[in-house]
Parts: C-alpha cells; structure tokens; sequence
C-alpha cells in the first residue's frame, strides 16, 4: 500500500506546498444556497478534516474542487492559478482524486473494470490499444486484498458486493491515482471498524508520501486520528476553522455535536451494565 | 508509520473461505450472449424440421444475406444501447445515405466515388448533430432522434421529388467510379457453388471489431461505463460527451456503409425506404441480450440477435406458412428467443444485479 | 334490420381443380399487409393454384431491397416458376435475371410494363398506373372538375406516385395529399383540413378504396360538394357507387391479374404457351360506375373483383 | 427517558435560515406539464399567422377530434410509462377490438353491445397477459410488448382473413345495438354552428379522471413510486405486480374504447390499422413531459402532448405546405416543442434531480 | 416522538414476549453463500443489535425478517408461527417496519409522498378515495422537525436532499409505522453526531414502548448505549451471541475490531496534541 503511494505520489510535492486553495467560494443549486463564503488551504502533507450536520454542505465543497458542480462565487487557486473545473477530467488531470459520498460505482460493471474505469492501462496510446487486462485485474486484487477486502471473483459485477465493499472499491481506486490530492467524502460511514481503521491508516499513509489531503467525517474520533486542520461547516458557512494545535478533540466533539447534547444523551440513555 | 509496514494479510484468508469460485460453464451461462445463442439454435432446428427448403446452404447464405443487412447497423446500434442511447433516425439514414450519392453525383456527373466520401461527411454529421443536442439539451435521445427521423424521412422524399420529379434515384450503374463500388459494397463471391454476398463478410469483421472495442480497449470500459451511470462515469473522469456522440456517429457510419451497399446492390432506391427498420436493428440488439436501459450487452450477442431476426423472417417463407399469419409467426419467435434466453441465463445463476 | 353474415357464402368460386400437376410456384408482390387490393391478387392466384393442381407459396414486402431477397428465397426453394411485380424495376431486374438463369420461369405482374422484357419475363400482366391515372383525370374534367385533390397513402410508394402523376398529366390543376392510411380517423382529419383551406377542391382522387370512403366522411363532416374518386374496389367502395356518394372505382382486376399470372406458369411448364404474344396482357384500368355497378356488385361481394 | 420530553426545538429554526420558499411562478414552471404548455401555445401562434384556414372554430374541433383519437389511449400510455414500462401493442389492440367486435357479432349474428362487452374482455385479457408476462419474467416490457404487437398484427389480419375471406371487417350499421354504441362512442354533438365530436368529451373526462388519480389517490402514489423506483417501492409494501398489471389493462380499456370509436364511427374496419399508433402515443407522452425512465409525467402533460402532435399534424395541411416535406416539418415541430419544454423548465429552476 | 410511538405501537405487546424467531436460518445468493446457521429472537421491549464486518451477512439477515429476500434453510417464526414472506406487504402487515441501506426513497417523489408510500392517509377505504394530503404534509414536516431536520420545502423532490436527510426521511417514516418490530440497517451511518444522537433516543424509545428492535451498526459504541443483546457476524456466521449482562463495551469493540488491531492502530496513528 505504501510503496503505491510513494509509485504514484508526484515526486515534486514539497511539505506545505499550497496545492488547492479556496478564496471566498460560494454556490447556490437554483434557489437553494449550499456554501457561502468559505476559505480552506489544502496542503502538501497535511490532512485537512471537514465535518458538519447533514446537509451542511460538505459534500458540496468537494464536488466543486473535484470538477462536478463549478462555483458560483468566489475563486478556486489550484497551484496558485486560478481555474474552474467544467470537468472532473480537469480535476484528475492535476492529480486530484476523489470519492465520493453518492457516485461511486458502476453497478454493472466488473470489480476490476471499476478500478481502473477512466484511468485503464492499455498497450500503447493510440484508441484502440488493447486492454492490459490481466494485469489490471491482478493489480486491483493486490489493492483490494491490502484493505483486507477479498472479492469472490475480481470479474463479479460491482453491484453484487456489499456496500462496504463498494466504498472499499472507491477508496483504493483513489488511493491508487489520487498522485497530489486525495478527496474523501465520508469514505468511513459503511465500514466496520476494521475497515474503518484500514482506511485511516491509508489517510495518514496519503499524508506521509507527501499528498494533501481532504477527510470528510461525521465521527470527530476518525477526524482527530489523522487531521491537521479542522473545518466545521454549519449551514453552508464555516462556524470553526483551526488548526490541530489551536483545537482539542473534546472541543470538536462538542461543536460537532451542537454543545453538551451528546453528554445530556449518554445521560438519557443510562443503561444497566454500561 | 513505516514504510516497510506489510498489507495486513490477517484477513484475507480467513475471508476467502466462502469464496465460490464458478464453473467454466456458470461462467459461459453468465454472458450475455449464451441465452441467445442457445435461442438461435433452437430457432435453427426448429426450422430445419419444418421447412424442407431451408435444408440448403443456398438457403441459409440467404439467411446470412438478410441478416447481414440488419446486423451491420444493429452492430452500432448494439454498441449505443450498451452506452446508453437509442438512435431511431437510423433507418432512414440508410436511405438518405444511398440517395444522396446517387442524386448527387447523377445530377452533377461527378465520379460516385468522391460522392460516396461526401455522403459519408453528411451521414457523420447527422450522427454528430444527434449525438451533440442529446447531450447539450440533455433531452432523451429517444425524443432527438425521432426528430431526427422524421426530418430525414420527409426530406428524403421531399429532396427527391424536387431533384428527380419522383420517388426513387436515378439509376447510377453507368456511372464513373460505380463498378469499384460495387466491388467494395456489393460483390458477391462464388465459392463451392454458393453464393456468399461481401456483405456477410463485411457484417463478421464490423462484430469482430465491435467485440475487440467493447471488451478490450480503453473506449469499450467508457462505452459500458456512460451506459451503467453516466455520473459516475462522469466524475471518474471518463469524457461523457466524447463517447456518445462518437457511438452515434458509429451508428450513422455503419448506416452509410449499409446505405451504399443497398445503392450499389440496386442501383436504385426508393426515397421512402428504410422505415421502420429502426426497430429492427434494436430488435436485434435486445434480443441478443442488450440491456434497453444501457450498461450491460455485448457484440456477438447483437449479431445473433440480427441472425434469429433474419433467420424467422425468411423461415417462415421458406417453410411456407400463410403471409397472413406472418406476423404472428414472428412475434412468437421474438417472446420465444427472449423466453429461452432468460431462461439459460436463470439457470446460470440467481445472482441479482442492481 | 338483424344483420348477420349472408349464410352460405362460396367464397371459393368453381370447386374442382384440374388435377394435381405437383408444380410449386411463388409469387412474390409489394404488398403492404392488409391491404384489400393484394387480398384479390391472392384470390385470383389461389383459385388458379386450384384449378391447376398447383402449390402456391405467397410472400410480399413493401421494401424493394427486401423483396429482392424473397425472389433469392424462392430461388433457394426451387420454385417451378416465380410470379413477381416490379415495382422497382432496377432493384428487382438482377434478381428476376437470377431465377432466369437458374432455369426457373418468371413472370412479372401488376407493376413494370416497360421492364418485364429487359429482366427475362415470360409476359405481363398489368393495368398501367399511369394510364389509368390520365383516365381518371380525365373522367373527373368530363364531370367538371376545376381542382382535384389527389390522396397519397404511403408515402414514397413509386405506384402511387405514378397513379397521381398521370392525374396531374392530364389534369394539370391537381394537388398530392399525404395521409396515413393506417388510420381512418387520421385519413378524414387530413382532408377535412385540407377542404377547408383550399376551397377550390371539388374533385378528390383517391388511391385505395378505403380512403374514399373516409374522404366521403369528411366531405360530409366539412358540407363541402366535393366528388370523389378511386382506384380499386371493395364492397363498401361498390356500395357508394351504388349510392351515388363515389363517383367511379378504377379497376384493374386484381384478381383477374393474379389469376393470369399463375396460370401463365403452369401453361408455360405443361405446354410451353406464353400469352399476349410478344407484348404485355392489359387488365384494365376498368371504370366501375353508376352504369355497370349493378353488373359487378355480386362478384364484389363475393370477393372476386 | 420521559414521556412529556418534547421535539429538540433547538435545531429548527438554526436551518431555516437558508431555507427558501419558491415563488409561486416558480413552483408553477417545475411541473412537468407547464413546458408543454408554453410550447402548445408558441406552435398555436405560429399557425394563427402562416394558416389561415386554422383561424376557425371549425378548424379547432377538427384539430381537438385529431387530437382525441391518439389523446385517449395516451392517457394510458403515459401513466404506464410514469410507471416506468413500454406498450407497443396499445395501437394494435385499438383495431383488434374492433376487429373482435364486428366479426363475432356478424358472423354470430348478436347483438353489437354483447360483441363490445366480450371485446372488452378481451381487451383486458391482453394488457393483462402484457402484464404479468413482464412482472413474472422479469424481460423488459418494450420487448414483451413488441411480441404482442407482432402476434396482434399477425392475427388481426389472419383471422380477419380466415372469417371474412378479406382484410377488412363486415359494416355493421345494420345490426342490432348499432345505433346505441353509435351514440356513445361516436356522437356529434352540433352546438353553436360547430361539430363537437363526443371523443373530444371522453377524452377531456378520461384525462381529468388520470390526473384526479395520478395526483391525488394512494393508486397515483404508487404508481409515481413503482416507476421511480420498483424496488424501493415493494420494500415499503407497495404491490408492485398489481400496480403494474394494473397499469396495462388501463392501456387495453383505453384501447378498446378508442376501438370502439373507429368502429362505430367508420362501421368498417380494415385489419392492417393502428400499425404506427403505439409511437403516436409515445411521443404525445415524452412532448408532454413524461420521463421516458417512469416516474415523473402527469395527465395534463400528455393531453397537451396530444394536443401539439394532433396540431402540427392538421395545421401542416391547414398551412398548405408541400405534402412532400410533411414529415420533416412534423420533426421540427416536434423538436420544437421538447426544446421549448425544456428550455421553460430550465428558467424555473437549475435543480437536478437523480 | 414519543407520542407518536405511544400511538403506533401495538399495545398488545408485553415485554420479553418473542416476536420473530429465528432457527438456523441461511440463504445462499446463487453460488454465494451469505447467511449459515443463524438464531436470533427480537423480543419485545429489547434491542438487539448486529454487527459484523463489510460483507458479513448483516443486511441479508435483516432483508429475510422484512420480506425482501425468502431465506434457503431454516425456520423464521413471527409470533411463534413459521412464515416465510415473500413480500415486504406480508412483513409490514405484522407490524414489521424497516429502514432499508440501500433502498431508501425514491428520489424523484416528494419528501412527504416518500414518508407515506405503501401506508399514504385516504378519505375512505375505496381504491380511489382521495388523499390526504394537507394532514401528510403536515405530520412529515413535524415528524422530520422532531429529528432536527428541517426541510426547505416539504415539496421537494427528496433527490434534492442530501445523504443523511433522507436517511432521516427514511428512518422518520419507519418509527412512525413500525407498530411492533422496528429494524434499522445502519441508521446512523450517513448521519453527524446530532442526528445520531436523535435516532439513538428514537431507538430507546421504540425499545421502551414495547416494540422489538434490530439494530445493525458498524459503531460498537453507539450499540451499547441502546442494546440488549448482541450479535456478530463474521462470513455468514454468529461467532458472538450474548446478552447485555454477558458483555462489555470493551469485549465487544475487541471483537468487532479482530483483536487488538485497533490499539494498535491508535498506536500507530499517534500524533502530536492526541
Ligand atoms: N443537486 C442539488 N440540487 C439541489 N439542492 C442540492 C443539491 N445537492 C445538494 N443540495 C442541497 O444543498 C445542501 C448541502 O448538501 P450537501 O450534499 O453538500 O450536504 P452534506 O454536508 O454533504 O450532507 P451529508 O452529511 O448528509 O452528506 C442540502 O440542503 C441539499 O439539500
Ligand atoms: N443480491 C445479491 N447477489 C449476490 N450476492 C449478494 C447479494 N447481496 C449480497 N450479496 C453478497 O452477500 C454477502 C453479504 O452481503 P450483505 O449485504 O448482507 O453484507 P453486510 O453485512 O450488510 O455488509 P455491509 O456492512 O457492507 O453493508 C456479501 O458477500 C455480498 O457480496
Ligand atoms: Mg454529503
Ligand atoms: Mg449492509
């Protein structure tokens, strides 16, 4: 898993390096505003958590830096230039990798397929180069087995597989492109915890090999494991921006969780044996 | 961490204990064109019992003729319903492509040739222009492309009427360029006392290629993927706009090609043809196990699908049945084949995709 | 009233057929499916198969490339003889040729007067649709016409085309209609419409019996003092002769086409005869109006004219 | 915990901050119909100009009668698609109920009103079969519907021939209970100097009955969720089978009145009609809104859709222009119309839905 | 809420009472075995919770209890009679209400048609009695504000609405008619720390109107602040099955994590100012 980080991570990433950074962006579906005035600094080396309500806008954020839904406000520097992606070609195309919440796979497509899809090792250039089929089911087996994910059949439809093991598709396919910046939208919400911390570990492999990355959570234990920036979003506005030393995980549980409800809940729900 | 840390190899044996690995036959069962095949050779024998002429090799190149005139753009057609798309503009395309190099050329005197490449340049642009409003407007292809058939089909016979004052070309066949034409689209050859029109031949390497792309190159994994979920497709970075309107644009070429051979086989053609055999080419492509909502189907299925079509067509001619009743025939062999290939693929495997 | 079927129907004609001679022979049309025009054609080329002791095998597509193949299909079979139209004369010429060398007789019917020679046919049998369409002009300038509406109800039918042009030919004021004769509503829509925006119509000729009577609704509907015309017969069409609502019913004898051609076969496999000695065998066009309907209304009815 | 705790309050009023109410022009826009109608109303204008001879009551009535005849089975048409299936067989199944209608009662010399009854029957049992087949086999509805349209056609002319010796049924004006169906199903009324054909009432009731159910009764619920989701809706204990079988038999009574109609009205009916209809359906559906995927359309939508297609139809002839292009103005039009619709949605609201 | 559940709830439930039963139940997909030798009983006015790893069985179990897949082997009792139900009718028409993983809504229908769909309010039994509308718009909007989520406009197709809003939707809609048993397939999944929070106090509360409740998480947390009784699945199989005073939070997060991967996670993980 490391070494495919450090095989694909861009070898010219220096720690710190400002790699995406968002000014003031805005965006708004029709008459529904879903962000409004945001600033976040995505990098090299450092993992920026996100966390926020349901419906708070997060996902949002990165669809607009990954090249799925353009701003509307605002301006988005990647490299220090500025660009609106019309594309997530574009987006890919300086190395940025994403997962996301709601369109991760191709249901009826193979498992290997999907890995690969957009990103296929062929035998050349030119359009109709064949396939390097078998190596790419190999490679995603290798991939899929280093999260601890074993498929029944590498050739299986997508769609047959648990939705645990889906997102696990759509994470080490990141993973495995994402060569500057790593985007993940809630990639821990369907794992089991083994899962969970196989995905965490990746997080922080990301960060180490030099990536900047983006972790969108609910749960502020995952965020704290692996975060060096915290950035809550309330209602499409950031209501907390710090950074790990500035902020302590009892705090961000607490502003996560809208003051001391969590505490009054654990006290509802007192149980015998707990 | 470290960066000698090894994967964590704990779980992956202990998971592999309810791994199934499938037999080579389940794995056959699994694709989509075995149902259809297994369809195909039902249909066959079922033939060869009630229709003594059909016994003949004469016969069943016929067969192969008929359906190589379907199949060659149900090829394309095939390839766009796995993308996700339907092109009902592709029937009279045909017949727009055979008219205008032959009015064209006739009404010019220019070389067919240089007729034919420009009837190619117009059939493309059709295709791009069907392609590019379905994808900009995001109205369903099926709407477009309606459209699209109507404007051909009036201005097919609206356009020959102006030119030739009726309904039907000129005949090109003393024209410059026509007996390389000929040769190109409509040769016939002779070989063990059969007749074998190129056609089928050209019909064999259109699927041979169409399996090549779809299976095994990088356009084939898009092609699926645009079909199975267009965003997904979209947000893994594979160029959405690009792949279908390059698939609608095989569609009007394979519609050119089919076009030119009908010219050249007939010399003529009647400006109201090709009607109707849209359906049919997506007929073929249904019934050699495409999925119509996209994502799911493959090229040798497709041409199979064009087979079972040809093959009850001219069967029931052959076995000598009441015309009367033809369509009936052929609506109980449509149901048929899709009832035995659904059946073949439940027997493979109750595996549910979703 | 009661109504019902007129019991004891013989819609078979003569029983008794002139052994069994064992041919096969295959006639081969443009036919678009339900059509009453093509039924009489098969009614006449049953009965000769009867009287013959012959098979019939009947098959028909309205597409010429596809028509082309069925004459291929009935090479393959090894037909005694081939009965075909030619609609389109270029398309079907190397097909017709083919079944020639093949040994097969062929003989050409209904369409393509000026090219049964050219593709190796026996003789022909036909009405020509253009003469036949000059004389319904002319009929309809006789009863004085000043605008005549000519309905077409399949578009791009090379037939068709010619049944109008030779009204035009001899009736320049003539005006085409497309209408889609798979739908009699949309039939009598369609020259409603047309009657109200040009007044001037006050002929209508139609190209099948049922789109004159739908043009007699919409005559009707629209209080316009319209006449109309038609090609083909068929009981209702004979009925509004009789009614004074049709004027005339241009019939080329379908049956009597279908009949010939069937029987060429078998007298040209028994006998070597060919008829019409050289040139075609003209059927018509024959006028069926208010003069003779009452002659012709009975074999109406009973399907054979 | 306690049973007086109330609803945590804290949250709400927190959100409603980005909360916006949609204008009531804009709520308007979103409905599928609205389009539609904007585009029904441009084309009515732009006939008003170049076709004078539609500039008259009597030219509405025809256009509204043309409108009726595809508008009625169109109904059903679009709640079938809203519920996510396909019928090709709907035009077919108008002519066979005719068909059935005016033989069995001829030849049997019954009364017309038991030969309607049993038509119906019949009709009913063909959207049923349509049904189940589709829900049982699991085999898309565009295919199983197209295998009842070849075995209808195929037998509408087969047994017409078989009993009549011709392809076309025996008039029936002359029978018993000719004179009462006559009346209901093709009466005209004549008030204010115009003809008002009883199709057009019939059609106006079936499309308010359509959007009374499709809006506002726990049938129209599940059919908007069967078509928007099949599976989500079992799972919340939607039945499915019934809903969609269901469906189907709406589509054959639908066909089977309009039958009625062409028979009493014409009293003659030939057996090769109603061939093309089942896309005259489809395409009044989709120009009124109607998703081709199911689960969004309404009855408005498909009335108007309807209505557009009748218009450009008739007013092509009312313009006087050159028939040899009807089809291809008929495409434009039709172009038209969906880009208009969707250009009326787009200035409503950039939402998404998928 | 409470209310609501007190109005629904069966009130013939006594506490402890069985109401689904299962007896060594399993189901193969095709060659794919997922479920083997299962027991399980939902009691009334008890949690009983599963949990498992990605592909463990989990959703399977709960999709034989509701009807949407008939199990291959063994006996499922409902209120001690053997069933097997071959829709998801039969399951609701005993009182068996479920919020599905991946089957939540459709999305292009209302918000408030989504919370009534299989169960809408009429005037009258009739096939076309007409609907209540003003009376279900009003309760979805009152039952989604007890969660805390505040649709902008109740109108809206429910595609609009973002990941963890229509599990909300969908979890609303499942207490609001789950009469006697209650089963939730990763409720909290998609949902930030408040929403969870609300859904577990909806569970207890289920619990303590008498429903019997299933409860699938991957959050061995989250169980134990509402389980009785609890469930692991490991590859199909129980490989724990203990009563709430048989185990403690720690013994089951030991387990659900496969040792003491987990620590050693958090070990590996470790950063400044954790
Ligand atoms: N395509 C869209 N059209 C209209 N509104 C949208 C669209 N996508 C999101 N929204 C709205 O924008 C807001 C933010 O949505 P977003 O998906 O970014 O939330 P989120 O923070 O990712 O929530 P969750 O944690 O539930 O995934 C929500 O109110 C949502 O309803
Ligand atoms: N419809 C299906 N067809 C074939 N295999 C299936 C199907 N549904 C599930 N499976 C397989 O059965 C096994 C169990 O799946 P299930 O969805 O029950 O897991 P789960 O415990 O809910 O996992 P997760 O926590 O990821 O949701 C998996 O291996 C999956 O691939
Ligand atoms: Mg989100
Ligand atoms: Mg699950």
């Amino acid at each position: 898993m490391t070494d495919t980080l450090h095989e694909h991570a861009d070898p010219e990433l220096h720690e710190g390096e400002k790699l995406v950074e968002m000014v003031n962006v805005g965006k708004t579906y029709g008459a529904i505003r879903a962000l409004k005035g945001i600033n976040l600094t995505v990098k090299a080396g450092e993992v920026t958590c996100v966390l926020g309500d349901n419906g708070a806008g997060k996902s949002t954020l990165i669809k607009i830096i990954s090249g799925l839904h353009p701003h509307n406000e605002g301006e988005l520097l990647v490299d220090g230039k500025p660009v609106s992606f019309s594309s997530p070609r574009e987006s890919l195309a300086h190395g940025i990798a994403t997962v996301y919440q709601d369109l991760a796979v191709v249901s009826l497509m193979e498992v290997w397929r999907n890995f690969f899809l957009g990103s296929e090792m062929t035998n050349g250039t030119y359009p109709f180069a064949g396939l390097k089929i078998r190596d790419m089911k190999r490679i995603a087996d290798e991939e899929l087995r280093k999260m601890g994910i074993v498929v029944k059949d590498i050739d299986q439809p997508i769609g047959t597989l648990s939705g645990g093991q889906r997102q696990c598709v759509a994470i080490a396919r990141a993973v495995y492109f994402g060569a500057r910046v790593l985007i993940l939208d809630e990639p821990t919400a369907a794992l089991g915890v083994k899962q969970s911390g196989v995905v965490l570990k990746y997080t922080a492999a990301a960060r180490d090999a030099g990536l900047g990355v983006v972790f969108i959570t609910h749960n502020p234990h995952h965020a704290y494991l692996v975060g060096d920036h915290f950035i809550i979003l309330k209602l499409g506005e950031a209501v907390l921006d710090k950074k790990r030393s500035e902020v302590g995980l009892d705090e961000l549980t607490r502003q996560m969780a809208g003051g001391d409800e969590l505490t009054e809940l654990s006290h509802e729900l007192k149980r015998p044996g707990s | 961490m470290s960066h000698t840390t090894k994967a964590p190899p704990s779980s992956a044996p202990a998971e592999s204990s309810n791994r199934v690995t499938l037999g080579l036959s389940n794995r056959l069962l699994a694709r989509p064109e075995v149902g259809a095949l297994v369809a195909a050779i039902v249909i066959f024998i079922f033939f060869l019992i009630v229709a003594p002429a059909f016994r003949s090799a004469d016969s069943f190149f016929t067969v192969l003729y008929q359906a190589s005139t379907i199949g060659i753009v149900a090829v394309g057609v095939g390839m766009l319903m796995i993308g996700g798309e339907f092109d009902l503009s592709a029937g009279v395309t045909v017949t727009a492509a055979g008219l205008f190099n032959a009015m064209f050329c006739y009404e010019l005197g220019i070389n067919l040739i240089v007729g034919a490449v420009l009837s190619l340049v117009f059939c493309l642009l059709v295709g791009f222009i069907n392609g590019y409003l379905v994808m900009r407007t995001g109205i369903p292809s099926f709407l477009i492309t309606l459209g699209t058939f109507f404007v051909l089909q009036g201005a097919n016979l609206g356009v020959t009427k102006l030119i030739t004052g009726s309904v039907s070309s000129p005949n090109i066949n003393q024209m410059d360029g026509y007996s390389f034409l000929n040769a190109v689209f409509a040769h016939e050859f002779h070989v063990f006392g059969v007749t074998l029109p190129i056609t089928v031949i050209w019909w064999l390497l259109f699927v041979a290629m169409s399996g090549y792309i779809l299976q095994r190159t990088r356009i084939g994994n898009w092609i699926y993927a645009v079909g199975g979920n267009a965003d997904s497709a979209r947000a893994v970075g594979v160029p959405v706009l690009k792949v279908k309107v390059g698939l609608f644009m095989t569609v009007s070429f394979l519609a050119w090609f089919t076009g030119m051979h009908y010219l050249y086989n007939f010399n003529v053609l009647q400006a109201g043809n090709g009607v109707g055999n849209e359906f049919l080419y997506i007929i073929a492509a249904v019934v050699g196990g495409t999925l119509l909502t996209g994502g799911y189907g493959n090229a040798f299925g497709v041409a199979i699908g064009a087979f079972i079509f040809g093959m009850t067509n001219l069967c029931i001619v052959y076995a000598g049945w009441d015309p009367n009743w033809f369509k009936a025939f052929l609506g109980v062999m449509l149901l048929l084949a899709v009832i035995v290939n659904l059946y073949v693929k439940k027997l493979s495997t109750t595996r549910k995709v979703g | 009233s009661g109504g019902g079927a007129p019991k004891n129907t013989d819609t078979g004609g003569s029983g008794g057929g002139g052994g069994n001679s064992g041919y096969t022979f295959a006639m081969i049309t443009h036919e678009t499916p339900g059509d009453t025009f093509w039924d009489r054609i098969k009614a006449g080329a049953n009965q000769a198969a009867k009287d013959t002791g012959s098979t019939l095998k009947y098959s028909a597509d309205p597409d010429a490339t596809k028509q082309a193949v069925l004459i291929q299909n009935a090479i393959d079979s090894h037909v005694d003889g081939i009965a075909t139209t030619l609609v389109t004369p270029d398309a079907l010429i190397p097909s017709v040729k083919k079944a020639v060398a093949a040994g097969i007789p062929v003989d050409s019917f209904n369409s393509g007067s000026d090219f049964w020679k050219q593709a190796g046919a026996l003789t022909h049998f036909s009405s020509d649709e253009f003469l036949a369409g000059q004389q319904a002009g002319e009929k309809a300038k006789a009863a004085g016409a000043t605008k005549i509406l000519c309905t077409i109800q399949q578009a791009g039918s090379v037939a068709l085309e010619d049944r109008c042009k030779g009204v035009k030919d001899s009736f320049p004021n003539t005006e085409n209609i497309q209408v889609n004769g798979a739908d009699d509503s949309a039939v009598t829509s369609s020259i409603q419409a047309k009657l109200s925006q040009d007044k001037d119509v006050d002929w209508v000729i139609t190209l099948g019996a049922a789109q004159a009577l739908d043009t007699i609704k919409a005559i009707k509907a629209t209080n316009s003092k319209a006449k109309v015309g038609t090609f083909d017969l068929n009981i209702d069409a004979a009925q509004a002769v009789k009614a004074g609502d049709l004027q005339f019913c241009i019939d080329q004898q379908p049956y009597l086409q279908g009949y010939l051609a069937i029987s060429q076969l078998y007298l040209f496999k028994k006998n070597g005869n060919i008829m019409g000695g050289g040139g075609p065998v003209l059927t018509g066009p024959s006028f069926v109006d208010k003069t003779n309907i009452d002659k012709i209304l009975p074999f109406v009815e009973n399907n054979t004219r």
